[in-house]
Formats: C-alpha cells, structure tokens, sequence
C-alpha cells in the first residue's frame, strides 16, 4: 500500500481548498435564491478530494451521493460544470460526457450501492481493469440496499471499494441513534471482505487504504468496505438548522481537525504551502467557479427537456403530450383529443 | 360552539398530532428525524418535548425498518403513527406496506388491528429535488387493505388526520409540500374530527365539475373563479380520501354538471385520475354530455426545478380543460 | 416461409432466451435459481449449461440487489436479463425500479442506456402461496421510463420477450403461471419479433369488445366463441403491451363497436383496466353506444387457495359483462 | 445459561419426533392433492422445538417463516390445527386464537425480521416481560429487511432473539453462493449485539443459546442473533426437485447428523428413549393429524370470506362487490351500476 507522494499530497490540498472556497461561494447563491437546496462539504474535503487521486480517472468509477462534487476535480473540469448546472435546477446537469466516470447524484438514499456491484460486475465480464468505488453516508448505511449490495460483491468478488462517509449525523439524527455497531468497518466481516476505518480527515492516510482496496480489487481480491470518519462540519443542507440539535462543544472540537488545517500543516512543515498559494488557488478556484456559473445560469432549457431521455423513442402518448406541452408550454398541456 | 383558529397546513398536522398523542398514550410517533429536529418541515414540533423520547422516536435511515416495525408495534397493541420523509422514498417500504401493512388484519383474519398512519409529504412546486415531490396515489390506490387520505385544506388535515390516527385500518396520509405554508385557512380548536369517504364541495357549480385532492383542489378552486368571473359556473369536488372513494358523491356531482374535469399532478398513465374517469362512466355515463378530461403531468418523471412548472397542472391548464369539455354541444 | 412449432408459453419463453444470449454476448441472465436449477419454472432451463456461470447467475436471495446490480451491469454496456422470482416481490425492489431502472436514461440525459428486462410471473389460477399471484400491472403502468409487456399466446411470448430484450428501454415483462404450461401454440422457429405497442386483434367481431391482456385473453376468447354460439359478434382485443398502449387500436376497436368490456385480474380500484376505461373515453367518448364494464378481481388482496376461483375473473363473469353491455338500448 | 433438563430434552425429542412424523403424512396428502406446496420441515426439527421449550408460551413470542409450525407443538395444539387449516387452502389457517403467541407464517422472506423488532420494542413500552423469537433462513437473511431490523433493534435494545435457521440452501442456491461471510453469526458485531452460532441438530445446544439470548434480552441487554447451522434433507417444497443440484454426498452425510437421531441415542444411552416410546409418540402423533385434518377438510369457506377483514368495514364499492359476489358467487362478481 502506497503512501501519496508530497506532489500528491499538494495537488489533494489544491482541491480541498478549491473545493471549501467553492462551496462558500455556492452558499451564497443559495442564500441569493440562484440555486437550489444542496448539501455543503465541509469537512469532507479529504475523503473524497483523496480517494479521488488514489484512483484513475481513466479506468476507475466513482459513484457518489451528493455532497462530493467539487471535491472531484481529478475526474475532469465537468463535475464541477455540470454540478453548477444541476444546482440551478437544469436537467442536463445530470449529464457528464463519456469521458467522465462518475454517475450522477444520488439522492435515493443507497440506492446507488448496488449499481457500484452491478458496474464493477459487468467490468469484469468486460474484461476492463478499472475498480468501481462508490460513496454513501453513515445514515444511509442502514439501508437495507447496503446490505444486498455489499454481500452480493463479497460473493461475486466484484472490484468496489465500499466508501462510507461517516460524518457522525444523518441530518439531525446523531451515529449513536443509527446504529449501536463500535464501528460501521465492522459490517465487513459479516459479508466476507476486509473492512479498514481510517480517519477522513488526514488525506494521507484516506489515500493509502483507499490505494490499497484499489489495488486488491484490481488483483481480483474483490471489495473493500472503508469507513472514513470525519465530522460534518455545516448544515445538512442550506434548509437545515444544524443549531437545533449539533452540540456546540462537539461542532468545536471537530473544528480543530479541519482536514484542511490539518494539510496546510503539513505542507506547510515540508514548505510546500504557505498563505500566497492558498491565496492563488482561492483566486482560481472562484474563477473557474464564476465562469461556470455564468454558463450555467445562461443555459438554455426548452419545456420539451421534460420528456427527452425519459424513453428512447415516444410512446404514441408521450408524442401527443410533448406536441400539446410545446404547443401550449406553462399555460395549457392536457391531453387534447 | 367551538372557536377556532387561522393555521397553516403544517400548523394543523401538527395540532393533530398532538391531540392525539394527548388523547391516546398508544400512540407513537416515529421516523427520520421526527424527534429532536421536529422534522424537516416542523410537522411533529413539540411531540419529543411533550410526550418523551419513549414515544417520539428517531429510526435509523431505514424506511423499510420503519414501516416494518409499525406492523409490529400494531401487534403488541400501540398505534404507531410512522412519518416517511417524502412519498418517494415508501419505495423502499413498499414491500411492507402493500404485503404487510396492508394485510396484518387480513392475513390474520382480524386477530390484530392494523391502525398504523404513515404520514408522508409529496407534490411539486417547491424545487426539492429528485423523487421528493412525486405522486403515488394512483399506485398506492391499487394496494387493497390501505385507505389513502389526501387533504386539501388547514382544516381538513386536522380533522382527517385525527381521523386517520384513529382509524382501525392502515392510512397512508398525503401532505401537499406546496400546502405545508401556501395553504392556510380556519381551524377549529381542540377536537376536530372529519370523515373518511366524504367528498367535500369546494365550490359550486352546475356547469362543469373539476374533481380534484389535495394541492390540486386549492388550483382547482382559483380555476372556478376565474371562470365564474367570465359567467361560468364550475363546481370543484375535493375528494378528500381516495380510498375509500366516495362514489355516491361523484355521482351526484357528476349526475348534476353532466361536464367533469379530473385533476391530478401525476404522472398521466396510471394515475388515480384514470380511477376517477372509469368510476364515473360505471356510476353516471348517461349523466355524460362531454367526454371527461384529464388535467395532469406528463408520463416523465417528475423534473427539475426549471421544468416544474411546465409539469404540474397549474391554474391556467385546468381553466383550458374546463373549456373545452364546455366547447362540446 | 419459416417453419414453426408447437410450443408452450414456458417452452416460448425459454427459447427467446437461448436466442438472445446467443445472438448477442452482451446478454446476461441473472436471478433467484436461474442458473444450475434452470428456474422455479425452468423458464432459463439449459442457459447455464449452454453459455456458463459468467452469464447466467444465481444471485443472493436479495431483490433489490438484484435490480439495482442490473442498473450498474448496464452502465457497463452489458444488456441484463433478470427474473423476478414472482412478480409480488417485485416490490422488495420496487425502490431500484422505479427510482433507478426506469430514470437511468432520463437522469443521465441519454448517457447511460438502460437496455435491462425484468421477467416476473404473475397471475392467478395455479393454488401459489400468498403474494405469488399478484397483479401488479396498474401499479407499474403508473412509474414513467417503463415498458410494460404481457404476452398472451405462446408466439407472442416468444416474440416480445425477444423483442424486449433488444428493446434500448427498460421493460417489465409478466408471464402468466396459468399461461406457462396451460397456454401451448404454433410458434415460428428461429429468429421472431413482435413490435411493442400493437395489439392484436384476438377475436373479430363488431357488437363488443372486449379488452385483455395475458391470460385474461384466453379467457376473453373463450368467452366470444360461447357468445358467438348465441349469435353474438364479441371482439376480443389483447393490448400485449400496456406501455406503449396501442391507443389507435383501442380507438378502432371501440368506435367500430360502440361498446366495450375491459378485463383484468388486479385488485379493480387503481388496476390498469380504469386506464384503458379512461383512454377510450379520451379516445372514442362519441362512439360509445353503452358504459364501459370492467370485468376484475376485487379490493382485497389476492386470497388462498379455496377462494382462488370466485376471485379470479372467469369465462362466465366475462360473458355476463358482455351481455350486460349489450342489453343497453 | 442454563442447559436443559433431562426431562425437557425428552420433551423436545417428543415434539421433533411428532413433526416429523406428522411431516411425511402431510407430504403424502400433498401428493394425493389434497393440500397444497408446502416446505418440509425436515433436518430442523432440534433447532424448532429447543427454541419453542426455552422460550415461556404465556409471554415470548414466535414469527415464524414457514417451515416451522410442526414443532410448535409448545406453543397449543393450535399451532398444528391451523396449519393444517392454512395447508388446505382456507383463510382462516392464518388465524390463530388470542392466547397462541405465534404469528401467521410468513411468506414474503424476511419481512416479519422488522415486525419482531416492533412487536419487541412495543411490548417493551407497555412494560410487558416478553422476548420475540424471529425465525428467518440463510437466504433471508440477504434481504435488506433484515439488515434494518437487526440495526434498528441494536440501537433501541429491543428483546430480540433473531434465529437464523442456516439450512445451507436457498432453494437451488447453496451457502456460498449466498454469502462469502465465514458464519451468519458475524453479522452481529456490524449492529454492535451478539452473536452466536449454534449447530442446530443439537437440540440441547440450541436450547442454551436461546435460553441465553432470551435472558439477556428480559434484563434489557438487548437483542441476539443466533445462528443456527442445519441441513435441509427434503425438498425445498412439494414442488421443488433437490436431485436437481444437492450433492448426494452431501445429503448422506447431513443424514447421519439427523438431530432425530442424535437426540435419541442420548436419551436411549440415559434409558429414556426406547423403541416402544418411539412407537407410542408416532402413533398419537397421527391420531392428532389425523383428527385436525379431517376438521380442515371439513371445514367450510364462504365466498365473502374473500372480503372479510380486509378493512374492519367494507367500503362503498368493496359492499357492492361483496354483495355482487355473493349474488353471483363463482360465476359472475363484476360491478353493477
Ligand atoms: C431513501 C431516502 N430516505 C430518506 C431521504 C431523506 N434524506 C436526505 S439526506 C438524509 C440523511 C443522509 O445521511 P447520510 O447518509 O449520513 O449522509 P450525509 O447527509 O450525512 O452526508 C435523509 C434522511 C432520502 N433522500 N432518501
Ligand atoms: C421476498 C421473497 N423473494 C423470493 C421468494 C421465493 N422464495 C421462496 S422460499 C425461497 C428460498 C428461501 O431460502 P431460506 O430463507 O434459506 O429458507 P429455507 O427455504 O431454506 O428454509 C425463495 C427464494 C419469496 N418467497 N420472497
Ligand atoms: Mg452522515
Ligand atoms: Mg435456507
């Protein structure tokens, strides 16, 4: 199992921080009412913005939940454009280019745990080497889909690394009330595949467990369930009120292990980071993020949107409903005789 | 006489709620986030600190668990009232409610009492995202052995609602998310208690009919005074439950109008509208001088935040419907 | 000219398989028992024999896993055929196929293309345990992004199971148990392929139609051919697919007779035949000479053996619809 | 933890060797068509019948799957007549009297896991003393209900005792392809309770674990999940063909571990078990059948009972179909205006 390199280790810092300075731009907007309820990731950063340089985003799936997007840069420049375009509520910002190997959101809670199996299955009967790793909460963690999914890939050795983000709540309901186990790793052994719990805050040491279920699965080891703890330090969502039930003195503590303190840190010791770099990369980082959101909030969307990709081809219904829908969109779209 | 007071729909579930946990100490209250929080929405605001964590209970994120645990709960003698987040997510209970819930009575031919609520939020308009504004009644309709309430106003919630928690069968009670704050209206106070199986006339009319529940009837009513402005006079019936249906009441209103407009926000295909067309050419097709129309959404999913509007069945489509069914000598 | 054989529903289906797993490599077999043991039926009798334990899987007893694995080996490219052990369990993954299944083309805007068909036997007649008998179609009808498939004769069971397999959309495809073994047919040998949404006109005939699909067909025809005995022109029309719906073929079938029977198994408040009751007033209200009848099961869930036969519609509660339709003036 | 006495483990033998008498007759009324498919219960009669004796019939309670009502026999003698009732095809097979805490069996696999979790926690509530008993098998327990009923009965302590029967089959699937896990039992420790495996055709064995975890869960140390290893040596059902894909050698080899068997040869070695006692039990065993199944033969259906208890009151349409039916019983129930 490979330690990250100190480039490595810099290039993760990068997005983390592009990532928190991104999200308190994208708050904002929130607040403006030019974007829908989304979910925040701070102090989430390391988890994904590492698990995302452990793995090839030429070979290798990530399957996310929702709160992982601007911590994937390494899987191309359109997770982020495309995420801004699914926060102003555009359908197409479900869609990423062939190139892209990330699924869209998720929002049915798990529900994308078993297409992580079914993927990474049909990669192997593909004969293609790429591992499928795919993202899910310490709430959704008890949900039945979990479960089938993980003991199916234990059986069929299927090449997912099983990520779960344990960031202590599921909305207002704290781990202790989701479940009575020492540690959500421990599922592992009851589905007959290794289970690692690594501190999500320290990017280094995601990278090395990740790396490791990565290259397990690659030799036909089969899955990994890794359970990365950190702690969710924002609201659920931007309709959420964390004050009602996050105990203050818990909030602070886990202020103090910001993953993104903690890099600045290290890299800091080693020179590697000071303030100008992490002024630059905040610079850049809303560049970018401006630049896309303009885009996004001058895309187009036509009313027919609401019927494409729904099949293929039309039903005889589905055409009637688009003619009358277009031919009378937002005031009249009844089926017309 | 009773006084009453001006709620918002959310206040009045949340009256209900704590008349009945008040009234009744076999009631609990469970669910995501229902507890400490008070719920997303604030729906069961006040019922931890009231009545305890023993009957206000945070689940884990498991809304099979969930449910699964209502038809236990019913069997040791409790009336578990069981709050799903958002109708999308019974999904992932459906197993449990059309094959348990559903059948506890019957399966055991009467031996334990199924009264189990499961509250659930649902409908547009208010840019959730995915699967959190759907509408399921048409489904949730064919299940036998659940009854489907969906009210339309302040009022109704309360009095239904209570209803429902005292119902000795399984209810799967609908609140419009649009409603929660846009609706608000008259409530009495302290016991309130309204029918299942009752339609209710929401405006007069012996032109046309608009049959509608829920977020649709409030649409519906803004539709038939628009229309009376221009000389028409369109009745609006708020069905109030779908299961049971009250067909005496369609009939009537159906037998009077001889035009009927059905409303709904699901998708078209399969929707519970279509439930209502076939009742009404079983019950009243001599009555018929128009063919029956359907106002609903499109047979897509339910969209994103930019397509909502054009998706949901909106004041302006149901007036065109209620036109054209008039067009017909 | 293509040679044929005689060949029951079961023998058609599993032969459709053999077909599409040796025309295309893509095609994967996965469910409950499919494999070494060929199926509770032996539907996929001879697949694991013939294209071996990569391409034909006995998964865990996990229906969610098991639908939700198909929405990911489609991602991958590869085309999935899963069964359902019975159509009632459906509903243990009724979350994956209504939220994931029928959205992966819409939410990833065309990228990923959901090329998944889920088999499920379903249906009364054959004394099954609780829940293996269940119609579900009214409740599936309603989620957009599905097709819904239901052969009635040993040909078509062959031709659109084939066909659905190719088909780019994702497709529930319902066996009739009645139909496995009980419905037997001429069916072409190699390659046949019958289109989606186009129904079949089972029985000609000019003073009623009667709508059907699956084994209610058999049961419609039986029931024309006795009223044809009496003298009586009884069309019987089987949809073969309720999405896409043939609404030309409807409209044609209904204004051609002016009177119609509509006929299913489901439980009748919410079943799909309010639907197609709904659809024909859209389509053809003005040639309607009489009200629509539906012919169907009742609202209660699917009984035991002993009340299996007053439940299910049969040949006689059909012809009295029919006659009934007819003695309206 | 106590182990059970002498006189109980003849108690148990008794009831294991009634069912499993009582089993081939029914087989053989199965053949004649005379009942329908059933599961035969074969190979667990030790794991059935120890768990009914170390649990209190007044106050614990059983849900069952569908294999096990043979060797309830602790639990009245209703348990036989209604399952013969249920057997014949009558609704009421499903209903038993007040006073039997057992529920109907269960056919839709591992749904009645979440109802022992909510019947445990609600007797809790109401201060009442007793354990719920949840039986499930090995391919159960891969479903997801499972998995949210053990977690959700972790974190509220609910008295539980979850008893997976592990057969080794799934009808056609065999353990491991069900599973990669080592034992069911390790799949406690992911819901932080504990776990036990047991072999399941040692009656005596099987009564201490029970006896245990029921212990454990009327002082509030919460729910168990015990497992319990077997071997299915029938069919799966009347309608299954197990030469299909059992391993003889591995039939012939359960065989000789038949839990029948070993029970009786410790009891005759006590001298508490002989031939004649064999005989004697056989003989009442048949008599019983005999007598509850000519009462469910005879037993009479009425067409409404179709309507009967669906809701605690028909509904406007379910009164005009029930009278529909009933006018016209069998031959014609569509809605009349
Ligand atoms: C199946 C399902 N149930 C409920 C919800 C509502 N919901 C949205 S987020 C959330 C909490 C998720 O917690 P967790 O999985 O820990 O992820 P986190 O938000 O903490 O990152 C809930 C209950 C949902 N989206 N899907
Ligand atoms: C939810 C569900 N899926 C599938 C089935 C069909 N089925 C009936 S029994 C069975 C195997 C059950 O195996 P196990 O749980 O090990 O119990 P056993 O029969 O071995 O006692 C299956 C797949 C069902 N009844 N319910
Ligand atoms: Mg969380
Ligand atoms: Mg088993």
């Amino acid at each position: 199992m490979a330690r990250p390199t100190e480039d490595q280790l810099r290039a993760i810092l990068v997005d983390m921080v592009a990532a928190r300075t991104q999200a308190g731009r994208l708050w904002n907007l929130q607040r403006q009412g030019r974007v829908g309820t989304l979910a925040p990731i701070d102090g989430h950063e390391a988890t994904i913005a590492a698990t995302a340089h452990a793995l090839d985003p030429a070979e290798d799936w990530i399957l996310p939940q929702y709160r992982e997007p601007l911590a994937l840069q390494r899987f191309g420049p359109e997770v982020l454009e495309q995420y801004l375009l699914y926060n102003v509520g555009h359908p197409d910002g479900s869609r990423l280019p062939e190139s892209v190997r990330v699924a869209p959101l998720q929002i049915s809670l798990a529900t994308q745990v078993p297409h992580a199996v079914g993927l990474a299955w049909g990669m192997t009967l593909r004969d293609e080497p790429g591992v499928v790793t795919v993202f899910f909460g310490d709430g959704s963690s008890s949900e039945g889909d979990v479960h089938e999914a993980m003991n199916m890939a234990g059986v069929l050795k299927a090449p997912v690394v099983f990520l779960c983000m344990n960031n202590q709540w599921a909305i207002s309901t704290p781990l202790h009330q989701q479940t009575a186990a020492a540690s959500l790793a421990d599922r592992a052994v009851g589905y007959g595949i290794p289970g690692l719990s690594v501190d999500g805050t320290d990017a280094a040491a995601v990278y090395e467990v990740v790396d490791e279920a990565r290259t397990r699965a690659r030799s036909g080891g089969g899955p990994t369930l890794v359970e990365a703890r950190v702690y969710r330090l924002g609201a659920h969502t931007t309709a959420d009120d964390p004050t009602r039930y996050v105990p203050p003195e818990d909030l602070e503590a886990a202020r103090r292990d910001d993953p993104i303190d903690r890099l600045e840190t290290h890299l800091e010791a080693l020179g590697l980071w000071g303030d100008e770099d992490r002024a630059t990369v905040q610079a850049e980082a809303l560049t970018l993020f401006d630049g896309a959101f303009e885009r996004a909030e001058a895309w187009p969307t036509a009313p027919g949107a609401l019927m494409d990709h729904c099949f293929a081809e039309d039903s005889q219904r589905m055409a009637r409903q688009r003619r009358d829908l277009l031919g009378v969109a937002g005031s009249s779209g009844e089926e017309v005789r | 006489m009773t006084s009453a007071s001006e709620l918002t729909m959310l206040q009045a579930v949340n009256e209900a709620l704590h008349g009945e946990m008040a009234r009744d100490e076999r009631v609990v209250v469970l669910g995501e986030d229902v507890a400490r929080n008070g719920g997303v929405f604030r729906a069961t605001e006040g019922l931890f600190e009231k009545f305890g964590e023993q009957r206000v209970v945070d689940t884990p994120l498991a809304e099979a668990g969930i449910i699964g645990s209502t038809v236990g709960l019913a069997m040791a003698g409790l009336v578990p009232v069981a709050e799903v987040q958002f109708l999308g997510f019974s999904y992932q209970a459906m197993h449990q409610i059309a094959g348990q819930v559903a059948r506890l009575r019957y399966r055991s031919r009467g031996r334990f009492e199924p009264a189990i609520t499961i509250r659930a939020p649902f409908g547009g308009g208010v840019r959730t995202p995915e699967l959190h504004s759907d509408s399921l009644e048409g489904q949730l309709a064919n299940i036998a052995g659940l009854k489907l309430v969906a009210p339309a106003t302040a009022a109704d919630a309360k009095g239904l609602l209570a209803t429902s928690v005292r119902d000795p069968d399984p209810v799967i009670f609908l609140e419009p998310l649009r409603g929660y704050r846009g609706i608000r209206g008259e409530v009495p106070d302290g016991e309130h208690l309204v029918p299942l199986g009752e339609a209710r006339e929401a405006r007069t009319g012996d032109e046309v009919v608009i049959i509608a529940w829920s977020h649709q009837v409030e649409l519906a009513c803004r539709a038939s005074d628009a229309l009376a402005a221009e000389g028409l006079s369109v009745a609006v019936l708020d069905l109030r439950s779908l299961v049971p249906l009250d067909l005496a009441g369609i009939a009537a209103a159906v037998d009077r109008c001889g035009r009927a407009v059905v409303v709904e926000e699901a998708v078209q295909t399969g929707g519970f509208a279509g439930e209502v067309v076939a009742t009404i050419v079983e019950e009243c097709f001599w009555s018929l001088e128009a063919p029956i129309v359907r106002v609903s959404g499109y047979d897509a999913p339910y969209p994103v935040g930019q397509l909502e509007d054009t998706y949901v069945p909106d004041e302006a489509r149901i007036a065109a419907a209620v036109r054209r069914v008039l067009e017909v000598a």
